[in-house]
């Protein structure tokens, strides 16, 4: 644990494109920002053996997802020469074609904005406690497996 | 002595097979008995791929279990 | 050249964030996407020995970059299993704070739409027949150069 | 033997420096003779960092001029 107060990164369903801009927007006030990287998590339609995901359903041990967000947010503003840093993760149903997370990173340069971005992901995928419950378009369910 | 309660809690399949999101538990000293109550409860989640965490982080080793500790019971994460 | 029709990649002035939510939500129907990494360039309000940059002019060998443009798509395409890219520059004139480049790409998973990214802004700093102005707020102005 | 009719371009700040953006230029069969008619046009370019592209192709050695061939004068790019 540290000093710093716990930000929520969960937000309930989808995270639409208008969130994304009103996001970007709000640097434009930014001035010594030169680059941003964004990356998007989006649900995919997969066909499995057990039938075509239309849905999944996020859960996650929040508490524990915070505190670890956290740590992972310190050790790479620690890294990387960054401005900003936002992380937004779904919580609930979210259908195929819909945003589940949204990575977003700032830098006077692009290199570290790139960099930080994409460690971000790596990191949030192995190591938040979030669940992913693929909802099947015959009413069947799965859990999903990162890979 | 006191025996520790601890608050138990079951994620994604977890929680499907053994039927509870959460419970209170008694008279577990550490985590390793508490393993050994486990595999005796639910012996089918000898079959499952899970990490146990207390207080919100994750253990790899045996770990004392004090009153009011949170013990969860996590399956592969799939976020993003 | 190829047989591919050349696309445009110039947009006059800066790319807004309205822009960037309308491109990202019309990906929602490709739902094969796993995963979209998007790099965004922004002015900065650098402070030079001549005085503070309040804007960025951009001119460009417009045809030449088009060209160009093209190969570096091929190249891109044919090196990862891209769903889908996107490129878009500022022509004439970007504010400090403004965006003033959008490369976006998508994939099935995250690794290809992250590298194909930073590839893809490596590639159009070092490649496109493109040069920024930099206007100061004395109404000096200096060429700028790419670090 | 006809002479060739280039288009020559400036961009940049190549474009301040000789004070055109486009013209023509006739009687230049390589690229090499006509690097020798801009140094002595322009004299002043011998200071700075350029490339040439002919027909929208970067050039690194010398290359035949062709009757509408398009020679543009690049400064190092700064897009982005």
């Amino acid at each position: 644990m540290n000093d710093h107060k716990i930000k929520n990164i969960f937000v309930e369903g989808a995270i639409s494109s208008q969130k994304i801009a009103e996001s970007i927007q709000s640097h434009s006030s930014k001035k010594e920002i030169g680059g941003h990287s964004i990356f998007l998590g989006q649900v995919r339609e997969d066909v499995l053996e057990a039938g075509k995901v239309i849905q999944i359903e996020y859960t996650a041990y929040v508490d524990m997802a915070l505190e670890k967000m956290q740590i992972i947010r310190e050790d790479v503003f620690s890294k990387y020469p960054l401005s900003c840093m936002h992380v937004y993760h779904s919580l609930g149903k979210v259908n195929a074609g819909e945003i589940c997370l949204f990575v977003f990173t700032s830098s006077k340069h692009r290199k570290p904005a790139i960099d930080a971005c994409a460690e971000l992901v790596e990191r949030i995928k192995q190591e938040l406690p979030i669940w992913g419950k693929e909802i099947l378009e015959n009413e069947n369910s799965q859990w999903k497996e990162n890979n | 002595m006191e025996q520790a309660l601890i608050r138990l809690m079951c994620f994604g399949m977890l929680e499907e097979i053994t039927g509870f999101k959460e419970r209170q538990l008694i008279g577990k000293q550490d985590t390793d008995q508490f393993r050994i109550w486990l595999n005796d409860e639910f012996p089918e989640l000898q079959k499952i791929d899970f990490v146990i965490a207390v207080n919100r982080k994750l253990i790899n080793q045996n770990t004392v279990l004090k009153n009011e500790d949170e013990v969860a019971l996590l399956p592969p994460f799939s976020g993003g």
